[in-house]
């Protein structure tokens, strides 16, 4: 019982931290791409303040089951890739829910939520809304190519599906992260995060200018807060599961801070300096380089 | 949309729609919303202050000021004032400049489905009394008479320094609760409809738009 | 220019013709030759580009005043073409299937002065106005400040002046301005 | 002769598309008033199957104020204040156009020096007004901070109108008779500097959007327009150069001072998206260049008005003229017609966006992918308000 509890404390420490880690996050590039605009930008709390502002709102419309559940399905989405991922390797607080196995969880969890999405905002009857949906799912499985495929090679290659197994592969100097030891498997990892992001070129779901801001549409109030409650988590998970696969993971929480940070930054400065793609273009560009990037990984470590 | 399952002995009529239409939408009155707890809300109306999401629609030559008023030499990010796509998510909606009658029905659309709390800054001096085109055949002449509008800014166009002065006093109004445009909107629904539906020869959409 | 107008004359019976600058000439034809003179002009006198197509209410005369202003791209001549029509049933012959945008023209022109134009697309749907139901509002007759005044809430304190005397009793109290 | 490719309908009857939206296969999409991919405020109905547009209808009107009818209830002199608000982003134009004309028709004859700052005007608003399309066309295809420093290096143009004229958006400077005042001391350094910046911008600009991959991905071969489209549908201005056509007013039938001025027509020939996008580009280098032509010719010492009779009762005589003039969007005309009163009996404003917007738009968004839209919009640089007016 003590177990339990103690665990859940942990948990709940864990993914609090983890909430504001990523709310500090979106502010800070907030202040950096408003660098590049030459402005200076909005305040760094900024997040905090809107997140509370739309949980404060005093009215809220819903469309039916589907939409309650929608964001719903996006916030355990969310929780669930963060819950299964180590994100400090070798602390007990934030070894998170980590088993054997979790790497397909966590995968599995990465779609969980765009799917519980999709529902939700087809719900929300807005037409731009399921236009977006299309467009996200589309790109999602293109992306999630180059991913499975990056994911399996690292799978030959530490012969684990665990998470923690593969981190403490590349313990012991940084020659031994996964970025140096399987260069190719990295790349593709990498461009399938540029999607993930969902910065430009591959904003095409949230693309202001084509299906204004797309899925969340109709989402207002504490449904719009519930997504930005897991934009941040959600974003903070994907960057520690990045970092875990393959930067080295990280011994302590400063580590993590950094490695995640500059992650970010990479889809933050390409989003910066390119316009956005189209649907198709982003697809093909997915099913492209970063797949045969993937393919080559497997088959180089197949050998 | 679905109806809501509260029921009011009041119902709206909806007698713009055609009659299939009519069960897409929710005919129920909208109910004023309450205040919280004094410290609570004291609080919320701090960070409500500071989170202004403005909805994106330029409804009038004013908006050629909120560009430079978005971009690097004005930036109103500085205090958290963002634009927003959609009616739902933003809190501030800013009349720019003269309505025209087609467009005062796609305010007052937007408006309705903006959620509470919600503000109104009118730019320019054209919703006040009509500016420029006092006279004109299709635009109006007070934009209080159709929305509830929290703060003014005079001029033909505002600059944008002024612009953020009324920002900066919706703030204040903010912060000290008096803001309560939407509750005041609810509260004379009946005499906003009826100047509404006069100048709005083809009401085609429901009294009130949930 | 001159030359042009010559050819004209013998097939079109046009009248008024007016110089208003090097590269601007107005002249009057009839309402029934008026689109052939257009096609002639478009297809043989190379005036290819239909500038626009507006109307003067005159009502005076109980009559609209078209203007059709055409553009040679080769001289860099216009030649506007006034047609006169009968106000009280203000119908005109389209032109929609030589420009494309002159259907647009028209849509506008049968909103805003209640001129019609028979076979032009869409030209019955509403362009500007919405759900509107007084009389054409360009037409000379329809006092917009009346309408205004009573349609949408004048703000109470607006003071309109007619600007000579109110200058001439302000500025110029004894003299004359 | 171009007619859209409409051979994803069902059927056509009457050359109108029968689409049943009941069935499932299409979807109506409105993209606008409240939207950010529209320009201004106008909206679109889109009928779109799949990811592709099939229908479309242009509704404008938002902003319709009735310039013409409030222009015929005001004398000469009191409408001088209200034709600049036609056009926001380029009043200017609209100024010298309702000057001209009335100058025309009253056969007064302005002072050189006075033609001058007007020439000065007009290409400073022109560089002015494409900077803010530039950075809205960027920002529809999702590069933002191009519109972020284009913007900004607007606002430097716009102080010095201000400074100039007083006015930062509505400047009101050109009456009928001259102009309302000389240039302010020391405006020629600030002028040059500003101008400096601007080609800083412009070299960003060319690395960032029109070098871009991605950017070229998106715009090379979107909404081509092709030479028999171009009177067929009205095209004017820049859109119709990058087809090639050497259509420009200023060349064509120079107004002001623009016969005394060394530049040539740009055109381009591919005529989609980038090249309009690449004409207008090279059309602001060539602004900035008329720009510097013109600081030489000013001399502040010398007439800027002619006296003209006592304005409130003024009447001018019976005629009629169009007076035209090359805007960032093409051709701008005022067409006015006097009855010897003190009020015009009819001035008639014809904006570019006029047949670009409806008749062409309609017909040049067909089979254009939903992502495109805002995009081929804005590469047609249409502005609602001299639309509907």
């Amino acid at each position: 019982m003590a177990d339990i509890l103690r665990t859940a404390l942990y948990l709940f420490i864990s993914v609090f931290v983890i909430l504001n880690y990523g709310l500090l996050l979106n502010g800070l590039v907030r202040k950096i791409v408003a660098r590049a605009h030459g402005r200076v930008g909005p305040p760094i709390w900024q997040p905090w303040l809107d997140i509370l502002k739309t949980y404060a709102k005093r009215s809220a419309i819903s469309h039916g089951v589907m939409f309650f559940l929608g964001p719903i399905f996006r916030l355990a989405g969310g929780l669930g890739t963060y819950l299964f991922i180590p994100a400090i390797y070798g602390s007990v607080m934030f070894a998170n829910l980590s088993f054997s196995g979790d790497l397909l969880l966590v995968m599995y969890f990465i779609f969980f939520g765009q799917l519980g999405m999709a529902l939700g905002a087809g719900e929300g009857g807005h037409p731009n809304s399921a236009i977006a949906v299309g467009r996200g799912l589309s790109q999602m499985t293109s992306f999630e190519l180059p991913f499975a495929l990056s994911v399996i090679a690292l799978a030959i290659q530490y012969h684990s599906l665990s998470i923690t197994e593969i981190v403490a592969a590349q313990q012991g100097g940084i020659l031994n992260w996964t970025i140096f030891t399987n260069p190719l498997a990295t790349f593709a990892g990498l461009f399938a995060l540029l999607g993930m992001n969902m910065h430009s070129p591959f904003d095409i779901v949230l693309a202001p200018q084509e299906v204004p801001i797309g899925p969340p549409t109709e989402m207002q109030s504490s449904f719009l807060g519930i997504l930005q409650t897991n934009r941040a988590i959600f974003l903070s998970a994907k960057l520690v599961l990045f970092m875990n696969l393959y930067l080295g993971g990280a011994t302590n929480i400063f580590a993590m801070m950094l490695k995640t940070f500059m992650l970010y930054m990479l889809s933050v400065v390409v989003g910066v300096s390119f316009p956005r793609f189209r649907t198709e273009q982003s697809i093909r560009f997915f099913l492209g380089v970063p797949t045969l990037l993937g393919l080559a990984a497997v088959i180089i470590f197949m050998l | 949309m679905t109806k809501e399952t509260k029921h009011n002995p009041s119902i709206l009529e909806n007698n713009g729609l055609p009659e299939f239409e009519r069960d897409y939408f929710c005919d129920a009155r909208p109910e004023q919303s309450r205040p919280l707890a004094k410290y609570i809300e004291k609080f919320l109306n701090w960070a409500r202050a500071n989170s202004l999401w403005l909805l994106g629609f330029g409804t009038g030559c004013g908006a050629v000021e909120l560009r430079p008023l978005m971009t690097a030499r004005y930036d109103m990010y500085r205090y958290g004032i963002a634009p927003r796509p959609t009616p739902r998510q933003s809190s501030v909606f800013i009349i720019g400049g003269y309505a025209s009658v087609k467009t005062t029905k796609r305010i007052i659309r937007s408006y309705e489905q903006m959620q509470q709390p919600k503000f109104v800054i009118a730019l320019g001096s054209c919703p006040i009394n009509g500016g420029m085109y006092w006279d004109s055949y299709n635009t109006i002449n007070r934009i209080d008479h159709y929305i509830p509008v929290d703060v003014y800014i005079a001029g033909c166009m505002p600059r944008p320094e002024s612009i953020i002065a009324g920002f900066d006093l919706l703030k204040k109004l903010i912060k000290e609760g008096q803001a309560e445009g939407a509750n005041k909107y609810i509260e004379n629904l009946d005499w906003y409809k009826a100047n509404q539906k006069k100048i709005i020869k083809d009401w085609n959409m429901p009294d009130y738009n949930w | 220019m001159k030359e042009i107008i010559q050819r004209l004359k013998q097939q079109f019976t046009i009248s008024n013709v007016n110089q208003q600058r090097v590269d601007l000439t107005f002249l009057s034809v009839k309402k029934e030759q008026a689109v052939s003179l257009i096609s002639y002009l478009r297809d043989f006198e190379k005036f290819s580009h239909l500038v626009f197509l507006t109307a003067v209410d005159r009502v005076e005369d109980i009559q609209f005043q078209l203007t059709y202003m055409l553009h040679n791209y080769n001289t860099h001549q216009d030649l506007g073409i006034r047609v006169l029509i009968d106000r009280e049933k203000a119908e005109m012959a389209s032109i929609h299937h030589l420009w494309k945008q002159a259907g647009t023209y028209q849509r506008e022109l049968k909103e805003m002065f209640g001129i019609d134009f028979p076979g032009s697309p869409r030209v019955d749907e509403s362009f500007i106005l919405e759900g509107w139901d007084n009389i054409p509002p360009m037409r000379r007759d329809f006092d917009t400040k009346k309408y205004s005044e009573e349609t949408y809430f004048p703000r109470p304190g607006r003071e309109s002046h007619d600007p000579e005397s109110y200058m001439k009793s302000k500025l110029y109290p004894e003299g004359d301005a | 002769m171009f007619t859209p490719d409409r051979s994803k309908y069902p059927e056509i009857v009457d050359g109108k598309a029968v689409i049943d939206l009941d069935s499932g296969k299409y979807l109506k999409l409105w993209q606008g008033p409240q939207h950010p991919g529209v320009t201004g405020n106008m909206s679109l109905e889109l009928i779109v199957c799949g990811d592709e547009v099939v229908d479309c209808k242009t509704h404008v009107g938002y902003l319709h104020r009735g310039f013409e009818k409030l222009m015929e209830r005001r004398k000469f002199i009191q409408n001088f204040p209200i034709v600049c608000r036609i056009c926001v982003p380029e009043p200017d134009t609209n100024e010298y156009l309702y000057a001209a004309a009335v100058e025309e028709v009253a056969g007064i004859k302005i002072p050189e020096q006075a033609k001058w700052l007007r020439t000065l005007n007009m290409e400073m608003s022109r560089l002015t007004s494409y900077l803010m399309w530039i950075g809205g066309h960027a920002g529809a295809f999702g590069l933002g901070p191009i519109g972020q420093w284009a913007v900004t290096h607007r606002d430097y143009m716009l102080d010095l109108f201000e400074e100039w004229t007083g006015g930062r958006v509505y400047h009101m400077y050109m009456i009928p008779g001259g102009v309302r005042n000389i240039l302010p001391d020391g405006f020629d350094r600030r002028l040059e500097d500003t101008l400096q910046k601007i080609e800083k911008l412009m070299s960003e600009i060319e690395k960032v959007m029109l070098n871009n991959a991605v950017f070229k991905m998106r715009a090379v071969g979107l909404g081509i327009i092709t030479k028999d489209m171009i009177d067929r549908y009205g095209v004017v201005g820049p859109i119709a150069r990058a087809a090639g056509m050497k259509r420009d007013v200023r060349k064509n039938s120079p107004y002001l001072m623009y016969e005394h001025l060394d530049f040539d027509i740009i055109t381009g020939t591919k005529s989609d998206a980038y090249e309009r996008l690449l004409v207008r580009f090279r059309e602001m280098f060539q602004s900035i260049d008329l720009i510097r032509q013109i600081m030489k010719y000013i001399d502040n010492s010398k007439n800027i008005h002619t006296k003209l009779p006592n304005v409130l009762h003024w009447k001018i005589p019976a005629g009629e003229t169009y007076v035209k003039a090359e805007s960032t969007r093409g051709e701008y005309g005022y067409f006015v017609v006097t009855d010897g009163s003190e009020l015009p009996r009819r001035v008639y404003v014809r904006g570019p966006s006029y047949s670009h917007a409806v008749a062409l738009l309609e017909d040049l968004i067909i089979n254009v992918n939903i992502a495109d839209v805002a995009g081929l919009m804005t590469s047609l640089h249409t502005y609602p308000p001299e639309i509907e007016r």
